[in-house]
């Protein structure tokens, strides 16, 4: 039955600019009503989210800067797609599991993971290593979608541990892109978590690139209906609206943790920046696309409703700059200083057990290396 | 206290015997509960400890070991069964970069404990795709263990030991020799999980073997032991890492070895063998390494499938032009 | 537009007995009407039909016999699915193209293979060996689903060729099981097709079973709804009723060839024999499961329909009859006299263009099988 | 007529060159269009042959490979890029079981001249799975042939040739010398494909490499000569099947042998040219043949790559270590 009206949602979200989507907040900052979604935040939780939206592009921006000046190896950058990520990660209870991308930085924020962490991977120096279970926030997956399995798996596992059906109840949301929604394991994941009626959120950003190919190559329709040729409800909401990715996110990882089964929400965004450091977006996008999308800026769209509602002024905003600029600093000084990883530890944790065949490896390298001491190499 | 067990029984009890030791066991798979798996290695298992532990997946390899890791994640040890050697591969990206790779890149944090069974090699009369040996495959990706049992003993212990054990691990199941018989201590295991065992002392030769043709080396032994010659036969058991001390030994005093298996000679175990015990024992080796392999063509239809496969009399062949050197 | 027609058509199809699903003629024969579909053949026409479905159950009888008597390695026999065969198959035009799996006996025969080729591959004489551009029937495909995304390729290249959007166009038609909707390539098909808009019609055999596997194990919703996700029709036929599958398959592809892409058939239908000669479907169904499918068998139908429209008579099931048993004694008999292959033509064809590391390990295995010529060996 | 190009620009101007010759040829993968590939080994090709010639994928390479099948039962010659070489792996079903077999299954009655482009190996400071080599993997499939380019030249015609080829191919670039520069005979191939070849001649030993690692071991030659040792430098160019007789000659001359290449050494090529060779030569060995490979861990994070990779130290240390025999 909570299926039955789950799926019906997915087509009665009211008419809205077009493409039709849940949205909360218009681009300039006015407080619609959506007849299935709203907020009831404090002024506080207003300004905190706020908060996080701004932080998190600041550290996002100082991360693009260090790559410029070398001290990463490649970065990819979250512009524009802060609301989707501060929304959805804020969505998230204490016990819920996220299964990221490699461009979630603004979730792993949320998840009060250092926001050093991702830099040590885009600079080389390890390949991730924050504890998925402490952190309940899994590692970055960088082959498309295969993460949307190993989500699907986990929220498996919380059903085989009782953990759904009551307020107590886990849920797991698993993040892809667009592009990623054409990968076998994507669909594969669908397929699984209904048919064992697993407590998942899908959550698709939709930032209406797979690097340079548009959505188009991708799909022929909105990706969100997906979701209804694999039996679950899907549903498209404004990716730069944070308050309606709450919303909808929020109730999605309720109604999995309630035995309600999975959901696919449609993200509908747009990546700002370039792909990756890597990448020259102006051989594939004009620049008057990227234009009409600044207009729907998330954070400017929060700031005018706070400016409009009086929940927040100028102090505010100039304190809250001030914050990120520190935090940005103290992120380009950790950066700098971070040592690089002892040679020989390349060939640590290749098994639990470990291998004597590698621990001859490491043996005779470390010979090899010692050969080179005082010899000036 | 000791059981006549065939291999196919010896696993499924051995199976039996870690899902009553570790509830977070699972068993994972296409067909493997009400049907117990087409080789019934799984059988009797769903009807005992439950659907929420003996799995019928949907049909995708890929979402099948996808799935083991998040499960592994979330503290279970999946067994996961692949139906046929040949329906490995729509799973080879999460194997070789997902759980291969998982406790590397975490540093640690993360152990997936999850075994891959998989039944494998020819010889019994199937259409294709259902007679690989893909072990090199996985052999050569860091991150993986690959083990093979070539009896019941080894079968019951070393199904159990791989359960146990935290690495991720591709368990080679010898098919064709599933309906073998033999004697197994249920007691306590004859060996640990990552050793090879002389199976049978020889002088005059080594031939090395795991899996389905460990049979067909002690086999080829007997018949050249007739014509006085004495072949020490070595089963490998473990395929990655390859415990290579025992081989290391017995070639040394043999000067000669003979690696044997189903799979492509091109890149197989064999190179690797040959070449690890080319430059260890170099200067003992009477002869080079020969390798006795099936050949490099896709593996062919049925009736031919005795021609492909190496048997009795291309081990003693191989043994000859050893001997020739 | 016309693909706005297709999908709306996907949810109009009449109330009809449980599940919903097209049909034209009933399990007692009698002719009803459908608003969308029809069928207009002669009586020749129609008890040619009839002489396929009773040639085709009765050569995979012959086979499974052949199999039970250790002439087949295994065998995967059509029983009960020789309607949803027999109904696509003779849909097919001259110029379309059709992928299989490895159960499409009676496709095959629709195509004009000699219907012994399948025999050979279960027999281990060779792996399928029909000329698939002759026939425009592909190699049977035993790997669950990757026929799909080869039929999709095939389609595209359709349209490259510019055959696409007369009657003259070319339709291409991949078949697979309800177990198969579950793999990634298919979906991965389902997607190149659509955003291609390749000449596709995926037709899915839902016999209710993966082997062992029930169709919950695949999916929480019928199969045909997937298609709509992917932004294509999706509908269901009666897979026992030849005039239906007929029917739906033939304007499927029709619309396919001139132009109106993919299109996803669900022959619901059922397995009355086991997976293959290897499998014992006691173990996993119950007998009164399969006698209520008996009652909807594809050959009785359509000879109750033949019968009261007194389009045949006894005499005309007589001789069909009787040219299936000689069919099947001709087809036993060239399997019994089927020479074993020369063990050195297992190096032949693995390459086009050759190999001299394969030449000279043809070489050394001829020394090698002549060293034993008079030994006895 | 020579040009000096760089191995990128070489491979681009010889795909063009394939496209213009044959309309039946097809490029595909992701961002092969606009952006002209991560890499723009096909920049300008789809402004230039249109969006039906030059295919902009859906994101999935089991897509890509499994559509190229049906694409080339239909008459046409596809030439897949796989962006990453730790991205082929979803593929891999594909490419083994139906890539590989199409041909030997049907008896010779389909032809599937399809390649399969993969910049491979480490070396560029990238994150995980952008910087593996996953040659063996293919080179231990039968029905399927790998070859690697290592200079411009090479690079140029070498992808024309395999596109000219009806065989199946695995095209290996070596993505860290993209930006090498090179003569580039646009007139007359040097060489056909399937062949290896002398890169530096010497009477030492005989250094084996394929790939970016052919820059290394010439640069180590180099160095070694200064030592007064004249190592013989063979660029292989064809991983499967190998043409091993320019390997045998030179090493029955210098009796020493070193094989390199980035992938790990258990089962890498190394092991399969260590057994040849000493099944060959094994009178002529001075030593055992040595390899320098990656190790055998997931490749690591890019700040200790360099250690990790074979170097010319590392190549010269195996030198040392085959003349301490
Ligand atoms: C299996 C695989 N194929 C190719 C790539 C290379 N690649 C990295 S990101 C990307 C595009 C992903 O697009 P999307 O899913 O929309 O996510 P976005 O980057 O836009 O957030 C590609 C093709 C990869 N990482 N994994
Ligand atoms: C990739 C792969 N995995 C597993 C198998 C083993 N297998 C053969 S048939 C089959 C079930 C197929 O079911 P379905 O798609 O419904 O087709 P049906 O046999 O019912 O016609 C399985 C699991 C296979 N052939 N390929
Ligand atoms: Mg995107
Ligand atoms: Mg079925």
């Amino acid at each position: 039955m909570a299926k039955g009206d789950a799926k019906a949602r997915t087509h009665t979200t009211r008419a809205a600019p077009e493409p039709a989507f849940v949205q909360l907040l218009t681009p300039e900052g006015d407080r619609v009503e959506h007849p299935d979604y709203t907020v009831d935040f404090t002024d506080e939780e207003y300004r905190s989210l706020y908060h996080d939206l701004v932080v998190v592009r600041k550290l996002d921006a100082e991360a693009t800067a260090l790559q410029r000046q070398g001290e990463l190896g490649i970065w990819a950058s979250l512009l524009g797609q802060e609301a989707a990520q501060v929304g959805s990660g804020r969505a998230l209870r204490t016990q819920d599991m996220a299964f990221p991308t490699y461009r979630e930085h603004g979730v792993l924020y949320c998840r009060g993971i250092d926001p050093i962490m991702p830099l040590r991977l885009f600079r080389g120096v390890d390949q991730g290593a924050w504890d998925p279970n402490e952190f309940k926030f899994g590692m970055y997956t960088i082959v498309i979608g295969a993460q949307t399995l190993h989500a699907t798996g986990y929220a498996m596992g919380v059903g085989k541990d009782g953990k759904v059906g009551s307020d107590d109840g886990e849920a797991v949301i698993a993040y892809f892109g667009d592009g990623a929604t054409s990968q076998g394991d994507v669909n594969e994941a669908f397929i699984w978590a209904s048919v064992f009626n697993a407590p998942m959120v899908f959550f698709c950003q939709n930032n209406q690139y797979a690097i340079s190919e548009p959505l188009e190559r991708q799909t022929r329709v909105p990706l969100y209906h997906r979701a209804s040729g694999f039996g679950f409800p899907g549903l498209r909401v404004d990716g730069n609206d944070v308050l309606a990715c709450y919303a909808v996110t929020r109730k999605a990882l309720d109604d999995a943790r309630h035995g309600q089964g999975p959901s696919l929400i449609e993200a509908y965004t747009y990546r700002m920046g370039a792909h990756t450091t890597s990448d020259d977006p102006t051989r594939y996008r004009i620049a008057s696309e990227v234009e009409a999308w600044q207009a729907k800026d998330p954070i400017k769209r929060l700031r005018a409703f706070l400016d409009k509602q009086a929940i927040a002024g100028d102090d505010f905003f100039a304190a809250v700059d001030e914050e990120a600029r520190v935090a940005a600093v103290d992120l380009r000084e950790r950066v700098l200083t971070m040592p690089d990883p002892d040679p020989r530890s390349l060939f640590d944790h290749v098994y639990p057990h470990g291998s004597p065949e590698l621990d001859q490896q490491r043996e005779q390298f470390s010979t090899y290396m010692a050969s080179f001491e005082g010899s000036g190499h | 206290m000791a059981e006549t067990l065939t291999i196919g029984k010896a696993l499924n009890t051995g199976l039996r015997r870690a899902m009553e030791r570790d509830p977070k066991v699972l068993i994972m798979g296409e067909d493997v509960g009400k049907l117990g798996g087409v080789f019934r290695i799984t059988d009797g298992l769903q009807k005992d400890f439950g659907d929420e532990r003996v799995i019928d997946t949907p049909l995708a390899e890929s979402g099948i070991i996808g799935t083991a890791v998040g499960l592994a994640i979330r503290g279970y040890r999946p067994v996961c069964e692949i139906q046929f050697d040949g329906f490995v591969y729509p799973a080879y990206d999460q194997i070789v970069s997902q759980v291969a790779k998982m406790h590397y890149r975490s540093q640690g944090k993360v152990s997936l404990p999850i075994v891959i069974r998989i039944p494998f090699g020819g010889g019994i009369g199937a259409v294709e795709h259902h007679s690989e040996s893909p072990e090199a495959y996985f052999a050569h990706t860091a991150g993986l263990k690959v083990v093979s049992c070539s009896n019941p003993d080894d079968a019951y212990w070393m199904i159990q030991q791989s359960i146990e054990s935290d690495d991720p691990i591709i368990f080679m199941e010898p098919k064709r020799r599933y309906w073998e018989k033999g004697q197994v201590n249920v007691d306590t295991a004859s060996a640990p999980l990552h050793v090879s065992r002389v199976a049978r002392t020889g002088t005059d030769a080594t031939v090395l073997a795991y899996g389905p043709m460990v049979r067909t080396a002690l086999d080829a032994a007997t018949a050249a032991a007739e014509d006085g010659r004495e072949l020490e036969v070595i089963d490998l058991r473990t395929l990655s890492p390859l415990d290579m001390g025992p081989v290391y030994e017995s070639v040394r005093r043999t000067g000669r070895a003979i690696v044997v298996h189903e799979a492509p000679g091109n890149l197989g175990l064999g190179s690797e063998i040959a070449a690890r015990i080319t430059e260890e024992c170099f200067y003992s080796l009477e002869a080079p390494v020969l390798r006795v392999t099936g050949f490099d063509t896709p593996y062919p239809a049925a009736r031919v499938e005795e021609e492909y496969l190496p048997d009795l009399d291309r081990v003693l062949d191989a043994v000859d032009r050893s001997f020739g050197f």
